[in-house]
């Protein structure tokens, strides 16, 4: 029998997070982060993007998105923290603030995808 | 009896050699390994910018558009170009990873890695296009 | 503490690993030692090529096998060891499929065989070309999983303790520590490989220094067959590193310094462009390294630095055909001679690469002395006779390494008690590995006389012999004998001294070079690999006997003989060429066979 | 063409001194020389004391694994004119303890080795009579490759995380338990998962990679460990959710 342990769930949504993460974000940041506010393209118009983001699909995907993302941070995160710094002897501590953090910002992101008007 | 496999004696004398903290400066693979691993801080800084966007979109055109006008701030489009960089990096090392884990058979046949990896950059350009047809195609 | 075990192995080879499962497997509760000096995957088994016999197919007969290999062996076999052999090879081959060794496969999954040189049918067993570091692998992994057996991995053993007239442990150093102990035992097995170092061009491991040999030798136990060393008539100069026959079977050219294919001078066919059975370059082993030896003479060889060579072509095969068919000998001449046989000509020339000859066992590797086993290339069961046909030894590896096993857990059983003699025995070594070889303020170093031992065996004792050269050669040994109680030792450290452990090494290369020397002399006939230039004909007369040579401490070493064991398979001309085309030795199975073939 | 180049050899002599020093050495450098041939030819010629591990010569016992100018290296598979003008810098194996000079002690790999069980495991096994295991070379070929591992070291010389964690079992390790796990004979995967889906397991490995690219025999133990991840994950999220199934 296979002792339950954290780290096969962890490393499963590490992997997921990695996979959405390097599908979606490319684009989404291009667009986002550098095409629309330098004025490379005309950003969409506000109902169209409030219409795109009501359609439950569309919130599906991005929680689908943010979720694994924020574990994928947080596995990798702990781990270069462990390696890159050599502080593992914060093991507990690091772990919380890690996969905590991932928590909080996945009831965060399903909050506020739940809440589009 | 009772020593079996184990024989080495502990010698006291033996020269151990910790690894610096700065492993990672000391080789330039290494190097790469620490900037692939550092990616994930860009992935966590966009989910949070994501969802800065909905929560905009969600309270009203004014908010959407003090976003807008936010976003292209030179520091933030500095901190987005080089999250950019990163991702790209990202994506790249980790759909190198991926077929390395995956072992696909198609007919009792092994898939060749590069088709496992062709198969994620098609994936890519799919989602790309996706999106880009949802938010300014239609 | 003094370990104490039943059994103890001397080598964790594939003849080591094999006895010490047969050993577990046949009684659980004696406990087995494996003391090795270097840790047992890196025994030189691992090298091994091109594969091992079995009989497997169903138009192959366990009869055809072993006349083969007494046919090879020019009838110095022991026709009764050679049957047990070839009836047992199969089964040993199957059992480590079922441990998971990786053998090439048909493609409905049944094991494949390939053809082999001086086999007539196809029964060579094979890992792709790899197969002794799939077998030694596999044995080793193996054997992790029996709890009764306990390694000592990095200990060299010096001596065998011998008290009431049986074999009662041995004197070995952990190499890590220093530490000098006994390890006490019921039995000892000697399985501790090959004497390939005594030689200066060898394919074998710079572990390969005949100490089984001199062990046993040294605790009176009589060597057998020593004379009989056989060389591949393709290696790489420098390294010694193996070319194996497929680059020959493939269509390459043996030339000399003018470009020449020489062999056509020595009644091996005509030269034609493709490559014909068992003509020209695919000719048998010996007759190869003998031409070699006739055109350096003539002064039609190439001088390297290290040594005479001639050229192998391979160049008209382009390279297409050479990474398809011989890829490993692109690799092994890119990676070791940093040359590319595409472009360019290899160098090789004769090398030394298996001994027939060793400790003296029967047919269960139980030696002269009570309590003393040996299993593997440090013995002489006598299967390989004059000549080893190629991947022969693997299987005798398995084979004698179970009975061996077998019967040492057997007389283990009988609980005989160690001695308190041999504790002071042991006391004695470790004063003398301590005193004698720690603080030795000598003139001579190793390196010189390792090699001037290995260029006198190489002019004394070479590929073609006389009394002449060997009788100068005892002479030369013995001053170097006399030369080696002064050598210089400079490393005084206990932790990992391999000068030291060199210099063990070369006294036990001295003994073996001694034997194999004067057994050289006694023999005055040709036989399989012993070519006598004064007596060049073979002599069942006189010699249809196999030799023993005992060591004596204040006098020359004394050979005896023992007649060869015959059932079924009465003397025979050994005939090659067009003149017997189904008799001949070393028919290499032309292209048939399949690319990156070893020995 | 030169024809000498300078080695920088490490020195420990544990009854001597507690930190290792450099001995500089002028070598020939003729063009078949590896670097191994300049450890012998200062062993043979120059100084005694000096004290390595080799072999075979021909990259396959897997003993002569040495930092090379900071790689992990075969030292009997690494050519001198590789190193142009040199020097050639000479160490033993990062990341593990030394013994002595060159020599490093691998005893910590020996009894992981044992614990991932690397032998064919089976409820019942086939007797001698009834033949071999069918295999077919497809199915030798899913394992092969792992199966071609030397235990040279160089894997965990390179691999940072081994360095930093003495625990992490490491790639070779690992590389072998894959080796059975895909062995169509072998009965033991779920044995061996015990072992290695413990935290110093498998997870501890964050595919550095580097494991791979130094390996002189292609075996991917990189590969291997991100395999046997998702196998892990794949068969605990089975037990998690059929945990009666599983
Ligand atoms: C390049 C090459 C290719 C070959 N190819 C083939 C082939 O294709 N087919 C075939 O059938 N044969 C082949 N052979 C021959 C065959 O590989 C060997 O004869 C065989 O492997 C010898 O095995 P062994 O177990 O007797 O000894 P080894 O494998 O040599 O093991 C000797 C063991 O003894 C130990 N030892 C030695 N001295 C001491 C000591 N003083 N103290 C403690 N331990 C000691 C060593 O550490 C080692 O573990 C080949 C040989 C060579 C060189
Ligand atoms: S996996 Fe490669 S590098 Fe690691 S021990 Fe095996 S052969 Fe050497
Ligand atoms: S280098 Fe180390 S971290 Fe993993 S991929 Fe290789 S074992
Ligand atoms: S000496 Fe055997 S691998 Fe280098």
């Amino acid at each position: 029998m296979i002792k339950r342990h954290p780290e096969p769930l962890l490393w499963m949504l590490f992997s997921a997070g990695g996979v959405v993460s390097a599908l979606l974000m490319p684009i989404l940041l291009v667009l986002f982060g550098l095409a629309f506010p330098l004025g490379w393209l005309q950003p969409p118009s506000y109902e169209h993007l409030l219409a795109v983001l009501r359609n439950p699909l569309t919130r599906l995907v991005l929680f689908g998105l943010c979720m694994p993302s924020l574990f994928h941070w947080a596995h990798r995160f702990r781990h270069t923290l462990y390696d890159g710094l050599q502080i593992k002897h914060l093991n507990e501590v690091i772990a919380v603030i890690c996969y905590g953090g991932a928590i909080v910002g996945s009831a965060a992101a399903a909050y506020l995808l739940w809440h589009v008007p | 009896m009772g020593q079996r496999h184990a024989y080495t004696e502990y010698h006291p004398r033996w020269l151990r050699r910790p690894v610096s903290t700065y492993w990672w400066l000391q080789k330039r693979s290494y190097f790469a390994f620490i900037l692939r691993e550092a990616s994930c801080i860009f992935v966590a800084w966009f989910v949070v910018y994501l969802l800065m966007l909905v929560r905009a979109v969600s309270e009203g055109e004014m908010s959407y558009r003090q976003f807008l006008s936010w976003s292209a701030s030179p520091l933030i489009l500095l901190v987005n170009l080089v999250s950019l960089l990163f991702i790209v990096l990202h994506a790249i090392t980790f759909f190198e990873a991926a077929p390395r884990a995956m072992v696909v058979h198609v007919g009792g046949r092994r898939v060749p890695n590069g088709f496992v990896g062709a198969a994620h950059y098609l994936g890519l350009l799919a989602a790309s296009v996706i999106v880009v047809w949802i938010l300014l195609g239609a | 503490m003094t370990p104490s075990h039943d059994v103890v192995l001397v080598g964790g080879g594939g003849a080591g690993l094999r006895a010490a499962i047969a050993i577990a497997e046949t009684n659980s509760k004696l406990s087995v030692a494996v003391v090795s000096k270097v840790y047992p995957m890196r025994s030189h088994t691992v090298s091994a090529e091109g594969g091992a016999a079995g009989v497997i197919s169903p138009d192959d007969s366990l009869d055809e096998h072993a006349y083969d290999t007494i046919s090879g062996g020019d009838w110095l076999c022991d026709q009764d060891a050679v049957e047990a052999f070839v009836k047992e090879a199969p089964q040993e081959l199957l059992r480590l499929e079922h441990w998971g060794c990786p053998w090439s496969r048909e493609t409905d999954g049944r094991i494949a065989v390939r053809p082999f040189g001086g086999m007539k049918k196809m029964r060579t067993w094979f890992a792709a070309d790899k197969t002794g570091f799939h077998m030694l692998h596999t044995l080793f992994q193996t054997s992790l999983k029996y709890a009764s057996v306990a390694r000592y991995d990095e200990w060299f053993v010096t001596r065998l303790l011998v008290d009431e007239g049986r074999v009662q442990g041995v004197v070995a150093i952990d190499l890590k520590s220093g530490r000098i102990d006994a390890i006490t035992a019921r039995a000892v097995i000697l399985c501790t490989g090959g004497c390939g170092r005594v030689f200066p061009f060898t394919t074998n491991a710079a572990i390969k220094n005949g100490d089984g040999m001199a062990l046993a030798y040294r605790a009176g136990v009589p060597l057998k067959d020593m004379e009989f060393v056989q060389y591949h008539p393709t290696g790489l100069p420098f390294t010694g590193i193996l070319i194996t026959e497929a680059a020959r079977s493939e269509g390459g050219y043996l030339v000399n310094k003018d470009g020449y294919r020489y062999l056509q001078d020595y009644a091996l066919g005509k030269p034609q462009p493709q490559p014909v059975f068992r003509t020209m370059e695919l000719g048998p082993r010996d007759r190869l390294s003998q031409a070699f030896m006739k055109e350096l003479e003539k002064g039609r060889t190439i001088d390297t630095p290290y040594g005479p060579v001639v050229h192998l072509d391979l160049r008209h095969l382009g390279q297409k055909k050479i990474s398809a068919k011989i890829p490993f000998v692109r690799e092994l001449c890119l990676k070791y001679q940093n040359l590319d046989p595409v472009k360019d000509l290899i160098p090789v020339r004769p090398v030394v690469h298996y001994m027939m000859g060793g400790v003296h066992t029967d047919i269960n590797g139980a030696t002269l002395l009570p309590g003393l086993y040996a299993a593997g290339e440090v013995a002489c069961v006598s299967i390989n006779g004059a000549n080893r046909l190629g991947s022969n030894s693997l299987p005798e590896l398995l084979v004698f390494g179970t009975r061996a096993g077998r019967t040492a857990a057997e007389y283990a059983s009988l609980g005989l008690e160690v001695t308190s003699r041999v504790l002071a025995q042991s006391d004695d070594e470790r004063r003398r590995l301590e005193g004698e070889l720690l603080n030795h303020k000598g003139r001579e170093r190793i390196a010189d006389l390792r090699d001037e031992m290995q260029k006198t065996m190489e002019e004394s004792a070479g590929i073609y012999r006389s009394g002449a050269s060997l009788a100068r050669g005892v002479e030369r040994l013995r001053g170097i004998q006399e030369r080696s109680s002064d050598i210089a030792i400079e490393d005084q450290s206990k932790t990992f001294n391999t000068e030291r452990t060199a210099a063990l090494e070369l006294s036990f290369m001295l003994d073996v070079a001694e034997a194999i020397v004067t057994s050289a002399l006694h023999r005055e006939e040709s036989r399989g690999a012993h070519q006598r230039t004064d007596f060049p004909k073979r002599d069942d007369q006189r010699f249809l006997s196999h030799s023993l040579i005992y060591r004596n401490l204040d006098g020359p070493s004394r050979v005896e003989y023992l007649p060869v064991t015959m059932t079924r398979w009465p003397p025979a001309e050994r005939v090659y060429g067009e003149a017997a085309p189904n008799e001949g030795q070393h028919h290499v199975a032309g292209s048939a066979l399949p690319s990156g073939t070893g020995v | 063409m030169r024809d000498s180049i300078t080695l920088q050899v490490a020195r420990y002599r544990p009854e001597q001194e507690s930190e290792a020093t450099f001995d500089e050495h002028e070598v020939p450098c003729p063009k078949e020389w590896v670097v191994l041939d300049g450890l012998n030819h200062i062993k043979d010629r120059i100084d005694g004391t000096l004290s390595y591990r080799w072999s075979c010569r021909m990259g396959i016992c897997g003993s002569c694994g040495m930092t090379v100018n900071g790689e992990p290296k075969l030292t009997c598979a690494t050519f001198l004119s590789e190193y142009g003008r040199g020097p050639v810098r000479v160490e033993p194996l990062r990341n593990f303890p030394v013994i002595r000079d060159l020599i490093v002690d691998m005893g910590d790999f020996m009894r992981k080795l044992v614990r991932v069980k690397p032998w064919i495991v089976r409820q019942a096994e086939k007797p001698l009579s009834e033949g071999e295991y069918r295999q077919t070379p497809e199915e030798l070929d899913d394992y092969k490759q792992f199966s071609m591992c030397i235990t040279c070291m160089l894997c965990y010389a390179a691999c940072p995380i081994y360095g930093l964690d003495p625990k992490f079992i490491g790639p070779a390790a690992i590389a072998l338990a894959q080796r059975y796990n895909l062995d169509s004979r072998d009965e033991g995967a779920s044995e061996r998962m015990e072992v290695l889906s413990e935290h110093e397991g498998i997870w501890g490995c964050t595919f550095v990679g580097e494991c791979t690219k130094v390996c002189p025999k292609h075996v991917d133990p990189a590969g291997a460990i991100q395999r046997y991840k998702l196998t892990a994950a794949v068969e605990s999220m089975k037990s998690f959710f059929m945990p009666r199934g599983a």
